[in-house]
């Protein structure tokens, strides 16, 4: 489906945590609209990203996923009035945190979509999907020095 | 010092003796040099073994949360640090408020036991035996040796940096209070990580962090953990590996330090009772800088204060968000 | 038949060392950023007589803090979820310089490890049998030890291959054992003056070392276990523990674990961490009952368990070699010399 | 070299829902390798650890009886991660076993005596195995009276309900298999392990007395006892705490100076007074 040719042939793994009120209906919308976009992340459906324990976060890095994206009702617009308005303090806080101790930025997404913007979905799946395709598999092989994203990985 | 150390103790001993507080919970002479202990006082003779030096590194407020499950009335001797904490104790309703009496003491800056260790060069085999304050001097004495060392340059780095040398809440004064600030600037050493290329900041993490040992006691001596069951102890689900490996210390580390945001008054106990001397507080640090420019807020400073993770505003900063590529 | 002492000059010791690293890996004390930590040794030159002992007890190279027992294949159907053990260590190793009381300290957790041959912990064994200890008399003990007081001391030579003092120009080296007799075999003889001087070196360090005053387990054989156990004394002693684990970490005797499985796709093995009865984690129960549910009983197990138990199942021994390494680093400053005076003295006042 | 880490490999031969709730389930599970078989020698009262690789292991008293044949039976409550993955599996899967583990009841010692035994609720399993050894023609006629008391909240908690009616027709054993509250189509007992222990009133003379069960049920069946003129000595009682490594060294499961699943988990009532309560 993927029209992108740099890192040729590499398929991003994202884990994709989306509210149920909005972006999960988005996505569905989106679908239902026969709107395209690569199948590169996987979505755990959360009831409200005020419900986004910052720790799923460093858990799908753990769990050997190139990037993360969450994603839930635009502000003013919680089915729960105001969790995600508690998640955006949550989210700046952490953002700022892991790209301090070194997170590439392009691995770490957050997106207000309503279930009404299944194009604003389309078009931010494509961003967030070529945002971490951009920065190539991880492994060893593709990096001089150990990035954190490689040694958040859980080897056993 | 002296002085604060003989009222901190007639303070103690009055509380006691009226029945005011079961317990004064302040500092007593270590065992090692270099270090003051915790103590309970529980009677006015008890009270005459608190002391206050340039080496209370704990943070007292740690203990309010365990007197107040037994049910006690405590007295807790609290620099400005300390004393933030007992706000966010009792803004997070933990503690009551009137079952705490808060002797304040105006801070001077604790020592840095490694910092004084390195200036008398352990490596040559000089271990520190005793030291003894008079005025702004350390006289640091060892087998074969002596030496003086100004106070001043020994401090610990949040000491350095600290903004509220005196107690934000205070029942009692074990002295006149003092100039407010330890003289750093906070916000050009906070999140030292920041100056450094983004390429060059997990090396730096893992460098910080490689000689953890995972003993928590960054964890347990900070007053502001005091969950019954810790998200590192969580077995459903196990979030976190039990390992050395990386990514386990360093999920620890930043969940850790994630937990503090807009709680951390930097009193620096995380970081004194490490038994590897990991620099811990550059996490944190870097936190409550972010706290402090986005949200105008820093930790402890009134009883009324709501802390910025539990609100929200409706211009919260969100340039973080994507905005989906042009059309 | 362990015979005559001998002799190394510094001048030489260039040659024992290399001798010393044939076919083995040596680790030492040595200084990185400000501490000082084991590390592996490349050249004699980089060997440091001077340093004072390691933060860290050197307990990680027998009983690492995580380790690998055994690892299995992720998946059901044949070939899947058996347990293939790690293979055992690939090389001879050497530790160089180890304090007497970090040596002693293994020889009694060798009695802890390898109880009986249906049950030695093979994982133990293999690294001990491979590892080399060369000893250095402690001649710079610190505030906090208190090794002379445990049945230990700075010269104490249980556990080692070899001991060394540190003469100035050269060193007394002392064969304790067949794998030590045979490295130092070449050396010339120590003459009668070096082993007086050797002998007065060693008389000085024990001098050195504190004799906490009131420091007698020996007062504790011999009473019942509840009449220890119940002493008054034990809420007040716990009451500012934070119940971290550095206590146990540092211990150069501390060997409880926890056992735990790891899977990531089909790859899944069994690992062991060091875990500590500081936490209260350690003995709850799936049902939620927890035996030592409270901080003053994670305390007293500490203690009890170095002296009271251990001393009652293990000969009278102590579980403790008084390194002081607890006393230094743990962040309350609690100091099990004192704790062990008024375990002593409360005891006391009980008749018996 | 034995590794004592490594545990057998087994595989589940068969699955029993043994309790009404379905949270106890019994297991029987075959050795993989024949040596294995022969290497596991074991005796009632010891326990081994279930280990599912991936999910860990557990300790597990042994229900069944060495007299059984080389297949193991362990009957397990779903309470923890491990526990919870085994009620998933199924008869064919593979799993290991480790052990024998601990010490067994001292049934040799008490050759010539009468034996009784007190079982509460879930804690009956490794009585079980006692019981089956005992009733084993070879074993029987070297026992006097055999008591068997067992109580359970409901008659649909009771475990092994096809031998207890076996045991119940028995005339060599007295039997008094008690629910705590009256249920329909329940003929049997009603009361709690105590009050039957007491209307029992098993003889102290000449008997030993295997008691497992929840700390309640010791804890009022103890003066029970006591009133009948038992000694401590008499009394063995098997104690349940976290136990890791098996072997005495993780050093979680001790209870003063001995380790529950070395020097246990078996302990006469006389050794348990002078020990911290820790269990």
């Amino acid at each position: 489906m993927s029209e992108c040719t740099e890192h040729s042939g590499f398929r991003p793994r994202i884990a994709a945590f989306f509210c149920n009120w909005c972006t999960y209906g988005g996505a569905d919308l989106a679908g239902v609209n026969r709107l395209k976009y690569p199948a590169d992340f996987r979505v755990v459906r959360l009831p409200c990203t005020g419900r986004m324990n910052p720790e799923f976060v460093l858990h799908a890095f753990r769990q050997g996923v190139d990037g993360v994206w969450v994603s839930g009702c635009h502000p003013g617009d919680c089915h729960y009035i105001a969790g995600n308005m508690y998640a955006r303090r949550r989210f700046t806080i952490l953002k700022e945190l892991l790209e301090y101790a070194g997170l590439d930025p392009g691995r770490l997404h957050f997106s207000w979509i309503s279930s009404a913007e299944a194009e604003k979905f389309q078009r931010t799946a494509v961003d967030v999907i070529e945002a971490v395709r951009a920065l190539g598999p991880v492994n060893a092989a593709n990096v001089a020095a150990k990035t954190m994203v490689m040694e958040l990985r859980k080897v056993i | 010092m002296k002085a604060r150390a003989e009222k901190i103790r007639e303070i103690a001993k009055r509380l006691l003796q009226e029945g005011k507080v079961d317990v004064v919970i302040g500092y007593a002479r270590g065992a090692s040099p270099m270090r003051e202990q915790p103590f309970f006082a529980r009677t006015p003779e008890e009270a005459g073994q608190l002391t206050w030096s340039s080496f209370c590194v704990g943070n007292t407020a740690k203990f309010l949360v365990q007197a107040a499950g037994a049910g006690e009335r405590a007295g807790v001797v609290a620099q400005g640090c300390a004393s933030r904490n007992v706000v966010g104790l009792i803004v997070e309703k933990q503690v009551a408020r009137d079952k705490v009496v808060v002797i304040g003491v105006p801070c001077l800056g604790m020592v840095d036991s490694r910092k004084v260790e390195a200036r008398i060069a352990r490596s040559e085999g000089r271990r520190v035996e005793s030291v003894a304050e008079e005025g702004e001097e350390l006289v640091v004495r060892g087998r074969g040796f002596e030496k003086r060392l100004k106070r001043k340059e020994l401090l610990r780095d949040n000491c350095f940096t600290c903004q509220h040398r005196n107690p934000v809440l205070a029942d009692e004064m074990a002295a006149e209070p003092t100039a407010a600030t330890g003289g750093g600037d906070i916000d050009t050493v906070a999140a030292p990580w920041e100056k450094l290329p983004a390429a060059d900041r997990w090396a730096s993490f893992r460098e910080t962090f490689t000689d953890c040992i995972r003993c928590y006691a960054c964890r347990d001596a900070c007053p502001l953990c005091y969950c019954k069951t810790c998200f590192v102890d969580d077995a459903k689900p196990q979030w976190l590996g039990k390992t050395q490996d990386v990514t386990d210390v360093a999920s620890f580390h930043l969940m850790r330090a994630f937990h503090c945001a807009g709680r951390c008054t930097d009193c620096g106990a995380c970081e004194s009772a490490c038994p590897q001397g990991i620099k811990v507080r550059r996490l944190t640090s870097k936190i409550e800088k972010d706290i402090r420019s986005l949200y105008s807020y820093e930790a402890g400073m009134g009883l009324d204060a709501i802390p910025p993770m539990t609100t929200f505003r409706a211009d919260d900063s969100d340039d973080f968000i994507k905005q989906g590529g042009a059309q | 038949m362990i015979t005559a002492c001998k002799i190394l000059g510094k001048d030489v010791f260039e040659d024992f060392f290399r001798n010393l690293a044939n076919g083995r890996e040596v680790f030492a004390p040595v200084q990185l950023t400000g501490k000082i930590v084991w590390g592996p040794i490349g050249g004699a030159a980089d060997v440091d007589f001077s340093l004072d002992n390691t933060d860290m007890s050197p307990k990680e190279f027998f009983f690492p803090q995580s380790e690998c027992l055994m690892r299995f294949k992720n998946t059901e159907g044949e070939g899947g979820r058996v347990m293939v053990p790690a293979p055992p260590l690939a090389t001879q190793r050497v530790l160089l310089n180890i304090r007497p009381c970090d040596a002693a300290a293994f020889r009694l957790l060798d009695r802890i490890f390898m109880q009986d041959e249906r049950t030695d912990d093979l994982y133990w064994l293999d690294k001990r049998e491979k590892t080399i200890l060369v000893g250095l008399g402690c001649v710079n003990p610190c505030p906090e030890c208190f090794c002379t007081a445990t049945g230990c001391g700075p010269f104490h030579e249980e556990g080692l291959d070899i001991l060394l003092t540190d003469l100035g120009d050269r060193l007394f080296v002392k064969p304790l054992s067949g794998r030590g007799q045979a490295l130092v075999a070449d050396l010339p003889d120590a003459g009668p003056q070096d082993v007086s001087l050797a002998g007065d070196v060693a008389a000085a360090a024990a001098a050195l070392v504190q004799r906490p005053a009131g420091f007698e387990p020996k007062k504790l054989a011999g009473r019942d276990v509840l009449d220890i156990y119940n002493l008054p004394l034990w809420p007040r002693l716990s009451e500012t523990c934070l119940n971290c684990g550095t206590c146990t970490f540092v211990c150069p005797t501390c060997h409880c674990f926890d056992i735990q499985d790891e899977v990531k796709g089909e790859a899944g093995r069994r690992v062991r961490n060091w875990d500590t009865c500081m936490q209260r984690l350690f003995t709850e129960h799936a049902s939620g009952h927890n035996p030592r549910g409270e901080k003053r009983d994670r305390v007293r197990q500490r203690f009890m368990h170095k002296f009271t138990y251990i001393p009652m199942r293990r000969d009278g021994e102590l579980g403790c070699v008084g390194c002081g390494r607890c006393v230094r680093f743990c962040p309350t400053n609690i100091d099990v010399r004192e704790v062990v005076r008024r375990m002593c003295e409360n005891v006391e006042a009980i008749s018996k | 070299m034995i590794n004592p880490y490594l545990p057998y490999p087994v595989r589940i031969a068969g699955v029993r829902v043994e309790t009404e709730d379905k949270n106890l389930r019994s297991y029987w599970l075959t050795f993989e390798n024949t040596n294995d078989a022969a290497a596991f020698r074991y005796e009632p009262g010891q326990f081994a650890e279930l280990s599912i690789a991936g999910f860990g292991e557990i300790p597990i008293g042994i229900a069944s009886s060495p007299t059984e044949g080389d297949t193991l039976l362990f009957t397990v409550n779903k309470t923890g991660v491990v526990t919870t993955k085994l009620h998933d599996m199924q008869p064919g899967d593979v799993m290991g076993v480790r052990g024998p583990l601990g010490k067994s009841y001292p049934l040799a010692a008490a050759e010539g005596k009468n034996i009784v035994i007190i079982a509460g609720g879930f804690a009956v399993t490794t009585l079980r195995s006692a019981m089956v050894w005992l009733l084993n023609p070879d074993n029987r006629e070297k026992y006097g009276d055999i008591t068997f008391i067992y109580g359970a909240r409901a008659p649909g908690m009771l475990l092994y309900k096809d031998e207890l009616a076996a045991w119940r027709r028995r005339d060599d054993v007295r039997c008094h298999i008690t629910v705590d509250r009256q249920a329909d189509g329940w003929d049997g007992m009603v009361g709690f392990v105590p009050t039957v222990t007491e209307q029992a009133a098993p003889s102290p003379d000449n008997a030993v007395a295997l008691v497992c069960g929840p700390p309640v049920m010791i804890k009022y069946t103890q003066p029970v006892l006591d009133k009948l003129g038992w000694q401590a000595d008499q009394i063995l009682l098997s104690l349940e705490n976290r136990m890791k490594c098996g072997i005495g060294i993780c050093g979680r499961c001790n209870v003063g100076p001995y380790m529950v699943c070395k020097d246990g988990p078996v302990f006469t009532k006389a050794e348990l007074d002078h020990l911290p309560k820790e269990y």
